[in-house]
C-alpha cells in the first residue's frame, strides 16, 4: 500500500474510532456518577433510547438539533428521575427496575416513534465541525480537530467530571454517599437528595448518549438504534474503575478496536469478519485481566440505605 | 446556628421497631457544663435514645426541649444546626477519604463549592493540639488504627463545634493513656461550658468523669443518680440486677511443650509495611497469654498469620509441633486452632446467615453435621439448641439473622462455636470490646473454663485489667515487636502502660523512635 | 401495523367469506426494507380487492420461539392464508402446516414447499448482478463497497450476484465488503459506509433493514451513491439512491390468492426473478439523468440476458 | 402476610396496566379488550397455556442459575451468552453425531450443552477469582462474543447442508436427529420433556443450595466472603464453581430450546431470556423453589403482551412498554411487603409535617 494510503488508513481509524467512542463515554460517565452515588442503574439502554428518539424527534419537528439535544437531556433527566424514585424512594431492587426500565425506554421510544413519526425519516442532524487553525493541522486535524460538538463537549466531560468529583464539596459528598451513606447521612447530607442528584445527572448523559446516536451519527431514527450500546457503557464503568480518566480509557481502547476491525474488514484481509466482531470485546476483557492495583468500588452500590442499619 | 444549648430535655421519650420496645418513655435531662453518663446492659436502648436526640430516629412519643422549648429535630443537619454533637458506636468513616475530606464533608467550603482542605488540615491539627487527639490529616482513612479512627470521629465532632456532645462508647476501642486522655478532654470541655452525654461499659470511667448517671434496662430508665453520691457495684446492680461477680483466678506455674510455638515471626501489614518484626511467642497447654499493646501494633496481624489468613513472609509457626506456616486457614483449623476475631461481625460471622448456619461455619461439612456432602439437618438442629441454651445467647429462634443480634449475643455465639470445637490454641482478640459488664464476665468465665480444660489460650486485649485478671503471662507489643513478656504477678498497670507506649527502663534506644514508630502502627 | 383493521374474530365465530391474511414479521412494517416492502404491498391488495381482506400483522417476531406462537395462533384462529416474511421461519412453517392441512402458508426466502407451504424465493442476486455492472460502470474511484448484515441467506445472494456483476463489466473494478455482524446495527452500517468511502470506494450497496443508515451516510458525501435492495430507498436519501432493487409482492401474493382459489392450497416453490417479472430494478428519476446512455444499455443488456437464461449466476462459486 | 403480598403485588399490577392504558389509547385502540387478552389468554386455552409454559422453561432454568450465581456474590448477567454456548454446542453435537444410537446420544448432547453453557460461565467466574475481572463487565462482553460465535457456527461449519444446496444459505444447523427430541407432553403444542425436567432442576437446585455442603459453601462465599475464608473456605474455588453452575443450567436452557422447541440451533433462538431470568430469580426472591411462580407468570407477561398485540391492532412496541411498567411497578411495591413499617413512618411523618403547618 501507498504511504499516503496507510495515512489516509491510520487518520481514518483514528477518527472513526473517537467518532464511536462519545457514546460509550457519555453514557459511561453519567453511570460512573450513578454508581458513585450507590445506584446500580441497568438502565442506561432504556435511558439512551428514549434520549435517541427525542432527540430525533424535537430535530425532525424543529430543524434544529440544538432544541433535540435539549429534548434528549430532558427525556434522560425524566427517566433518570423515574429510577431515583423507584430504587431510592421505594427502595426497589436495582437489578430489576434497571431491566425494567430498559424494557420501558425501548418501548416507548419504538412506540412514539409508530404514533408521531410513521417510518424511516431523516433529519438534518449535526455536522462535524473543524476547528479552527487546530482543524487544518495536517493529519492531527482530521483525526481530532474535525468532529461534531458533542464530541469535543464529551471529551471535555472528562477532565470536568474529574474536577468535579475530586475538588468541589458536592464531588466529596458523591464519592462519600457511594462508599459510607450512613457518614454522609449523620453529618447532615441528605443520602436521597444526592442519589436523586447523580440518576438525574446521568440520565441527562445517557439521553445524550442517545441523541448522538440520531442527531449526531445516522441522522435517523429506528427501533431500538443503540443496539446493546448501553450495557457495553455500563461495563466500561467497571473497566475504568469509577475513575473519569479509566472511562476514557476504555471507551477509546474499546472503540479504536472496534474501528481497526471496521477498517481491516473493509481493506478485505480475508478471514471469519465474526472473529473481527469479536475483537472488541475480548481486547476489553483482555486489558482489564492485566490491569492492576486495588480497586475500591463504591462499598454501598446496589444497596438502598436505611437508617440504623448495621454494615 | 441557633442559640447554645443551656438546658436540653429529653421527655418520655418512646421508640419502637419492629418487635422491639426500645426505649419506653425515658427522660433525661442536662444542663450546660455537666457531663451524663447513660449506663445499660447491650440492647438496653442508649443508642437508639441517643440517635433520637441526633435526628436520626424519629421518637413514636415524647418531646425534646432546648431552654425549656420544644424544637423537632426531624434530621442530623437540624441536630448539627442546633448545636449538637454526636461521636457514633460503628464509626461513620468513608475508609477511602483522607481524614481532612472525612472532616469537611457535608461542611460548607471558604470557596463556596470548591473543596478548600488547606483550613480544615490546619484546624484539625489545631484541635489535635488543644486536646491531644492528633492525627495526620492527609492519610487515608483505611490506613488508621481503629483508635486512631475513634480520634477521627472525635475531631468531627469538635471541629463542628458541637455546645452538646453524644459519645457513644468513645472509650471502647481506646488504650488505657487514649481513654485516659480522652477523659480529661472530656473535662475540658465541660469545663468551657459544654455539655457532653457518655455512654460506657466502663465503670471507672463513669465515676470518674461523669456528674449524673442514668441507667437502662430493657428500654426503660432504672435509675437515675449523683455521681458523687453512689459507687461502682451500685451501678452495676443497677445495671445487671444482680451483684456482679468478682473473677478470681488462682496463679499456676507452667512447664513442658509449647502448644503453640512462633518462632522469628515477620508480617506485612495492608499497607505494605512490616507489621511484625522477628516475634518469638510461645504458649503452653491451659495457660492463658496475654497480649497488651495499643491496637495497631502488630497484634491484629499476628492472629491472622496464626490462622493462615495472612501470608508469613519469614519465620515459623508450629501447632502441637506440626508447622503450620502459610498453610490454608482450612488445614490450621483442622490441625486445632481456635479464633474469635477482632471483626465479629463480618469475620466472625456472616450476618445474613441465621444462628445455627454460624454455629456451623467451621464444621459444616465435618461428620456428624454432614454425610457425603449432606447436611444433618435434625442433628444440627439439636446441636444448636444446646448451644444457645449452654451459652444462653439471646435470640427469637435458631433462623434469626445472627447480624440483629446485639454485640454481647454475637460474641457469645462466636464463642460458642469455637470452644465447643474444643481446639488445642484458641486465639481471641478483643473479646470483650464493647460488651457489656454482665457479658465481659460471662466471656472471662468461658476462657477460664476453657483454659482449665487444657486449652492454650492466647488473649489479645487493651482492657488492662482484663489482661491482668486472666493471664498467666502478659506480653506486651509495640510496633512490631515483643517489648517484654511479665509474669502476671509483675504485670501491674504502670509497668505495662510504659511498656505499650513503647518505652521501657532497659532499651532507650526504642523509646526515641517510639512516638513514630506507634504513627506508622 | 398501527392502522389495520380490528382482528380475526376467534375460530369459532362464523367465518365470513372475506379472505383472512396474517402476516409475520421479522421486524416492523416502518423498517423501510424487506417487511415494510411486503406489507406495503399486502395493503394495496386489501385495498384493490372487491369481496376485501382482512389483514392481520405480528411484528417484532425476530425471536422463532415468537414467531411459532403467533403463526399457530393465526392458524387456530382460522385465518386462509399465513405468511411468515422471512427465511428464518421455514423450520417453524413446515412443522405447523401439517397440523392446519386447510390454511395456506408462506414463507420466504425458501425453497422448501409443503402440501400447504409455498415456499417464495426472490433471486436476490439476479437484481444484485445488474446493480453490480451499473455500480462498476458508475464508479470513478474503480471501487465500489458492500455494507454486510450477516454472511448469510438473501445476504450472500444479494453479494455474490453484485460481485459477478462488478466483474463482469470489467476494467478492473474492487469490490469490497464489510459486515456488522447485525441485521440492525444502524450505526454500525453508517459507519461501515463511512469507512468505505473513506477507503475510496464511490458507490455502495448492501441489504437489510439496517441499510438505511449506511444510505444516510452516503448521502453525506456527494458524489457517491447508494444502490438500495428489496424497496425503492430513495426516499430515505432522494439525492443518493441511484436505483432500486425491487420485489413485485402483489403479483407473487396475486398468484398463491387465485392458486388457492383454484384449490391448490400449496406445493410450490415460487421464484422473483426479471424471467417472471417479479423483480426489477427502478432507476431514481431524480438521478437517472446522471446515468450515461451506454451504461442503461448494458444494464438493459445484463437484465434481458439473465432473464433468458444466457448469464447463469451460479451462486455455489 | 401472604394474603397482604399477595394483595400489594396486585394493587401493582392495576396500577402498571391503568398507566400501560393510557399508551393504549394513545394507540387508539381499546384497552378493556387488549387486557382482557393480555390476562386472560395465556391461561384460558390449552394453546396459551403450553405457550406460557414454553417461555417459562427456559425462564426457569437460566434464572435457578442466577440463583446460584447471585447466592454465590457473582452478578452473573451472561445468561444471553450461555444459553447460546449450550444452545449450538448441544445441536453441534447432535447433528455431528447423528449415527450414534439415540439411548447414547441424548445424554451426550444434554452434557455437552450444559458443559459447554459451564465452561462459558467459568470463564467469567474465574476471570473474577483469580484476575479480579469485575463479572458484570466480563459477562457483557461474553454475551457480544458468544453471539458472534454463534452465528458464525450455525452460518459456518455447522450450516445445514441443504441450505447450502440449494443456496439459500439461512443460518441454520441441520435438523438433529429425531431419536433426541424432547417428547412434545401435549401433541399440537410446543410443550415438551424439558418443563419437567426444569422442575426437577429446580428441586435439586433447592437442595444443593439448602441441605449440602458444597451449597453452603457456595452461599457462604456469597454473604460473607471474609468470613467463609476464616472459616476455611476455597473462596475463589466457589466462586468459579457458582459460574460454571449458573452457566451449565443457563446451557441446558439453550439445549432444551434445541431439543424440544426448534429441533435445531437457529438465529435469536433465545429471545432475551439470559435477562428475563434475572427478574424471574430476583422476584422470586432468589429462592429455587420460589422462581417456578415467578418464572410462569413472567412467561404468561410476556405470551399475553404478544397475543394482545395481535388480538387488538396496536404497535408491537406497546408489549415493551407495558412490560417494563408492569416491572417496575411490581419491584417498587415490594417494598411495602419487606418493610411493611414503612407505610406508617410516612404516614406519622405527614402527621408531623402537616402538624407543623398548622
Ligand atoms: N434500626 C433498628 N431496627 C430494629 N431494631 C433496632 C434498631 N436499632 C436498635 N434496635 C433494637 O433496639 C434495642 C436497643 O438497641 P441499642 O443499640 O439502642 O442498644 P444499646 O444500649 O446501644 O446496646 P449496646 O450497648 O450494645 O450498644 C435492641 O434490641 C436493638 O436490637
Ligand atoms: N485450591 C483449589 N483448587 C481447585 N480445587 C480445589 C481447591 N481447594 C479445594 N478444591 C476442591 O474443591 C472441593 C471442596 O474443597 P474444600 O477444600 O473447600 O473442601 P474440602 O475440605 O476439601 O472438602 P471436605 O469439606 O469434604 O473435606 C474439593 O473437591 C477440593 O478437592
Ligand atoms: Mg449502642
Ligand atoms: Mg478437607
Amino acid at each position: 500500500m501507498t504511504d499516503f494510503m496507510e495515512q489516509g488508513i491510520l487518520i481514518g481509524i483514528i477518527a472513526t474510532g473517537i467518532r464511536l467512542a462519545i457514546p460509550y463515554l457519555l453514557a459511561a460517565l453519567g453511570e460512573m456518577l450513578t454508581q458513585r452515588s450507590g445506584v446500580f442503574n441497568l438502565g442506561l439502554e432504556g435511558i439512551m433510547l428514549m434520549g435517541a428518539f427525542f432527540g430525533f424527534y424535537v430535530t425532525f419537528v424543529t430543524h434544529s438539533p440544538m432544541l433535540g439535544l435539549l429534548a434528549a437531556i430532558v427525556a434522560g433527566a425524566l427517566m433518570g428521575l423515574l429510577m431515583a424514585f423507584v430504587s431510592v424512594t421505594l427502595q426497589a431492587e436495582q437489578g430489576i427496575s434497571g431491566i425494567g426500565l430498559s424494557m420501558l425506554g425501548w418501548g416507548l421510544s419504538g412506540l412514539f416513534f409508530r404514533l408521531y413519526v410513521g417510518g424511516i425519516q431523516t433529519i438534518e442532524g449535526l455536522k462535524p465541525w473543524k476547528i479552527p487553525v487546530l482543524g487544518d493541522i495536517p493529519i492531527l486535524g482530521p483525526m481530532f480537530f474535525n468532529h461534531n460538538i458533542i464530541a469535543y463537549f464529551a471529551f471535555l466531560l472528562v477532565p470536568i467530571s474529574w474536577f468535579v468529583l475530586f475538588r468541589t464539596t458536592w464531588g466529596l459528598s458523591v464519592r462519600a454517599v457511594g462508599m459510607t451513606p450512613q457518614a454522609v447521612d449523620t453529618l447532615g447530607v441528605s443520602v436521597t437528595k444526592m442519589r436523586y442528584q447523580c440518576l438525574i445527572i446521568g440520565g441527562m448523559l445517557a439521553g445524550l448518549a442517545g441523541a448522538t446516536l440520531t442527531v449526531a451519527n445516522t441522522h435517523m431514527f429506528a427501533d431500538n438504534i443503540t443496539a446493546g450500546r448501553g450495557f457495553i457503557a455500563i461495563a466500561l464503568v467497571y473497566f475504568g474503575r469509577w475513575s473519569p480518566w479509566g472511562i476514557l480509557a476504555g471507551s477509546l481502547l474499546f472503540s479504536m478496536a472496534d474501528s481497526f476491525q471496521l477498517w481491516v474488514q473493509v481493506l478485505g484481509i480475508n478471514f471469519p469478519y465474526e472473529l473481527a466482531v469479536m475483537l472488541p470485546y475480548i481486547v476489553t476483557i483482555v486489558a482489564l485481566m492485566i490491569s492492576f492495583g486495588r480497586v475500591w468500588p463504591p462499598a454501598a452500590l446496589g444497596k438502598p440505605y436505611e437508617r440504623g442499619v448495621r454494615g | 446556628m441557633s442559640s447554645k444549648i443551656n438546658h436540653l430535655e429529653m421527655r418520655d421519650i418512646v421508640k419502637r421497631f419492629p418487635g422491639v420496645l426500645s426505649n419506653d418513655h425515658v427522660s433525661i435531662d442536662i444542663a450546660a457544663g455537666e457531663v451524663l453518663a447513660l449506663l445499660g446492659e447491650n440492647g438496653a436502648g442508649k443508642t437508639t435514645l441517643m440517635n433520637v436526640l441526633y435526628g436520626l430516629y424519629q421518637p413514636d412519643e415524647g418531646s425534646i426541649l432546648i431552654n425549656g422549648e420544644a424544637v423537632h429535630i426531624e434530621s442530623p443537619r437540624s441536630a448539627i444546626d442546633k448545636g449538637i454533637g454526636m461521636v457514633h458506636q460503628h464509626f461513620m468513616l468513608v475508609p477511602t477519604l483522607t481524614v481532612c475530606e472525612n472532616v469537611a464533608l457535608g461542611m460548607p467550603s471558604d470557596k463556596g463549592a470548591l473543596l478548600d482542605l488547606e483550613p480544615v488540615a490546619r484546624k484539625i491539627v489545631e484541635i489535635g493540639a488543644t486536646y491531644g487527639v492528633s492525627v495526620n490529616p492527609n492519610a487515608c482513612v483505611w490506613q488508621l488504627s481503629v483508635g486512631e479512627q475513634q480520634r477521627v470521629e472525635i475531631i468531627k465532632a469538635l471541629y463542628r463545634g458541637a455546645d452538646l456532645l453524644i459519645m457513644d462508647e468513645p472509650t471502647a476501642v481506646l488504650t488505657p493513656q487514649e481513654a485516659q486522655d480522652l477523659i480529661s478532654l472530656l473535662k475540658i470541655m465541660a469545663k468551657q461550658g459544654r455539655s457532653v452525654i457518655i455512654i460506657s461499659h466502663k465503670l471507672n470511667e463513669v465515676m470518674e468523669v461523669s456528674d449524673k448517671v442514668v441507667v437502662l434496662r430493657d428500654g426503660k430508665k432504672v435509675g437515675a443518680v449523683n455521681t458523687r453520691s453512689t459507687n461502682p457495684e451500685e451501678l452495676a446492680r443497677m445495671m445487671v440486677g444482680r451483684d456482679s461477680k468478682m473473677i478470681t483466678r488462682e496463679h499456676r506455674e507452667y512447664q513442658g511443650e509449647c502448644v503453640l510455638c512462633v518462632e522469628d515471626l515477620c508480617v506485612t501489614n495492608n499497607m505494605g509495611t512490616p507489621a511484625l518484626r522477628s516475634i518469638s511467642l510461645g504458649v503452653r497447654p491451659g495457660e492463658i497469654l496475654g497480649i497488651a499493646g495499643v491496637s495497631g501494633n502488630g497484634q491484629k496481624e499476628f492472629a491472622e498469620a496464626i490462622s493462615g489468613l495472612r501470608p508469613v513472609d519469614a519465620g515459623k509457626i508450629l501447632l502441637s509441633g506440626e508447622e503450620i506456616t502459610n498453610c490454608s486457614p482450612k488445614k490450621i483449623i483442622d490441625k486445632g486452632l481456635g479464633y474469635v476475631p477482632e471483626d465479629r461481625l463480618h469475620v466472625g460471622t456472616i450476618p445474613s446467615f441465621n444462628i445455627w448456619e454460624n454455629l456451623l461455619l467451621k464444621d459444616h461439612a465435618n461428620a456428624p453435621f454432614a454425610k457425603c456432602g449432606f447436611l444433618n439437618a435434625s442433628l444440627i438442629r439439636t446441636h444448636s439448641e444446646t448451644l444457645v441454651s449452654e451459652y444462653d445467647i439471646k435470640t427469637p429462634d435458631l433462623e434469626t439473622a445472627t447480624g440483629k443480634l446485639s454485640g454481647g449475643n454475637i460474641q457469645r455465639l462466636i464463642l460458642a462455636r469455637e470452644i465447643t470445637r474444643q481446639p488445642k490454641v484458641l486465639v481471641a482478640a478483643y473479646p470483650t470490646r464493647g460488651l457489656d459488664i454482665g457479658a465481659a464476665e460471662y466471656v472471662h468465665e468461658m476462657l477460664l473454663n476453657a483454659s482449665m480444660a487444657g486449652m492454650g489460650i492466647i488473649l489479645i486485649s487493651e482492657e488492662l485489667d482484663e489482661v491482668q485478671k486472666l493471664s498467666d503471662r502478659v506480653a506486651v507489643f509495640f510496633d512490631g515487636r515483643i517489648m517484654d513478656v511479665l509474669p502476671a504477678e509483675a504485670a501491674d498497670e504502670k509497668t505495662l502502660g510504659l511498656l505499650m507506649a513503647g518505652l521501657c527502663i532497659t532499651k532507650e534506644s526504642i523509646s526515641d523512635n517510639g512516638m513514630e514508630g506507634k504513627e506508622i502502627g | 401495523g398501527g392502522d389495520q383493521k380490528p382482528a380475526a374474530p376467534k375460530a369459532d365465530a362464523p367465518k365470513t367469506q372475506k379472505l383472512k391474511i396474517a402476516l409475520v414479521l421479522p421486524s416492523t412494517v416502518d423498517d423501510m426494507a424487506w417487511a415494510q416492502s411486503m406489507y406495503e404491498a399486502l395493503k394495496k391488495l386489501q385495498s384493490q380487492s372487491k369481496d376485501g381482506i382482512e389483514l392481520a400483522v405480528s411484528e417484532r417476531m425476530g425471536k422463532p420461539v415468537d414467531a411459532g406462537a403467533a403463526i399457530r395462533q393465526y392458524a387456530t384462529q382460522g385465518f386462509d392464508i399465513i405468511i411468515a416474511h422471512g427465511a428464518q421461519y421455514q423450520s417453524v412453517v413446515k412443522e405447523i402446516a401439517p397440523e392446519f392441512p386447510k390454511i395456506t402458508f408462506a414463507y420466504g426466502t425458501g425453497f422448501q414447499s409443503g402440501p400447504n407451504i409455498f415456499a417464495y424465493d426472490p433471486q436476490a442476486q439476479e437484481g444484485a448482478y445488474v446493480m453490480g455492472v451499473l455500480a462498476a460502470k458508475m464508479s470513478k474511484s474503480k471501487i465500489v463497497g458492500i455494507v454486510g448484515p450477516v454472511e448469510a441467506g438473501d445476504a450472500i445472494k444479494y453479494n455474490k450476484g453484485f460481485q459477478m456483476g462488478v466483474a463482469a463489466a470489467g476494467g478492473d473494478v474492487k469490490t469490497r465488503i464489510a459486515y456488522t455482524g447485525s441485521f440492525n446495527e444502524i450505526v454500525k452500517a453508517g459507519e461501515i459506509a463511512k469507512t468505505h468511502m473513506d477507503a475510496g470506494a464511490d458507490l455502495l450497496t448492501g441489504s437489510s433493514q439496517q441499510a438505511v443508515g449506511a444510505i444516510k451516510a452516503v448521502a453525506g458525501k456527494p458524489g457517491t451513491y447508494w444502490l438500495s435492495t428489496d424497496m425503492d430507498q430513495s426516499a430515505v436519501a432522494p439525492d443518493a439512491v441511484l436505483a432500486s432493487q425491487v420485489y413485485n409482492w402483489e403479483k407473487v401474493l396475486t398468484k398463491i390468492i387465485d392458486l388457492r382459489k383454484a384449490g391448490t392450497v400449496g406445493g410450490q416453490h415460487l421464484t422473483l426473478s426479471f424471467a417472471d417479472g417479479m423483480l426489477d430494478l427502478k432507476y431514481n428519476p431524480k438521478l437517472e439523468g446522471k446515468i450515461p446512455q451506454d451504461v442503461k444499455a448494458a444494464v438493459e443488456k445484463a437484465k434481458k440476458d439473465i432473464a433468458a437464461g444466457t448469464i447463469k449466476i451460479d451462486l455455489s462459486k | 402476610m401472604k394474603g397482604k403480598t399477595i394483595l400489594v403485588s396486585f394493587a401493582a399490577l392495576v396500577g402498571a396496566l391503568l398507566i400501560g392504558a393510557i399508551f393504549i389509547l394513545l394507540a387508539k385502540s381499546d384497552p378493556i379488550r387488549a387486557y382482557g387478552v393480555m390476562l386472560t389468554g395465556p391461561f384460558s386455552s390449552s394453546f396459551g397455556l403450553t405457550e406460557t409454559l414454553v417461555r417459562t422453561t427456559p425462564l426457569l432454568l437460566t434464572g435457578l442459575g442466577i440463583i446460584i450465581s447471585f447466592r454465590s456474590g457473582v452478578l452473573n448477567i451472561g445468561g444471553e451468552g450461555q444459553i447460546l454456548v449450550g444452545a449450538i454446542a448441544s445441536a453441534g453435537v447432535a447433528v455431528t453425531l447423528s449415527a450414534v444410537p439415540a439411548l447414547v446420544l441424548f445424554p451426550l448432547v444434554l452434557l455437552s450443552g450444559a458443559l459447554a453453557g459451564g465452561i462459558w460461565g467459568g470463564i467469567a467466574g474465574f476471570l473474577k477469582a483469580k484476575l479480579n475481572v469485575n463479572e458484570i463487565l466480563s459477562t457483557v462482553m461474553l454475551n457480544q462474543i458468544a453471539a458472534q460465535l454463534y452465528l458464525l457456527l450455525i452460518r459456518g461449519i455447522l450450516i445445514d447442508p441443504q441450505e447450502v444446496a440449494y443456496g439459500t444459505g439461512v443460518p441454520q444447523t441441520a435438523l438433529v436427529p429425531a431419536g433426541v427430541w424432547l417428547s412434545r407432553l401435549i401433541p399440537g403444542t410446543r410443550l415438551n420433556t424439558g418443563f419437567i425436567l426444569a422442575l426437577i432442576l429446580a428441586v435439586l437446585v433447592y437442595i444443593l443450595l439448602m441441605h449440602t455442603t458444597v451449597g453452603y459453601r457456595l452461599r457462604a462465599v456469597g454473604a460473607g466472603a471474609e468470613a467463609a475464608r476464616y472459616a476455611g473456605i476455597n473462596v475463589p474455588f466457589y466462586m468459579v464453581l457458582s459460574m460454571f453452575l449458573a452457566g451449565a443450567l443457563a446451557g441446558l436452557a439453550g439445549t432444551v430450546e434445541v431439543l424440544g422447541v426448534h429441533h435445531r440451533a437457529l438465529e435469536d433462538i433465545s429471545a432475551g431470556y439470559g435477562f428475563s431470568a434475572i427478574v424471574a430469580a430476583l422476584f422470586g426472591r432468589l429462592h429455587p423453589i420460589g422462581i417456578i411462580p415467578a418464572s410462569v407468570l413472567f412467561g404468561a407477561l410476556i405470551l399475553g403482551a404478544d397475543m394482545m398485540q395481535r388480538a387488538v391492532s396496536i404497535p408491537a412496541a406497546i408489549v415493551m412498554v407495558i412490560q417494563g411498567f408492569v416491572i417496575l411497578f411490581v419491584v417498587a411495591s415490594d417494598v411495602f411487603i419487606r418493610r411493611p413499617e414503612l407505610l406508617e413512618q410516612w404516614k406519622t411523618w405527614r402527621r408531623r409535617r402537616s402538624g407543623e403547618v398548622a
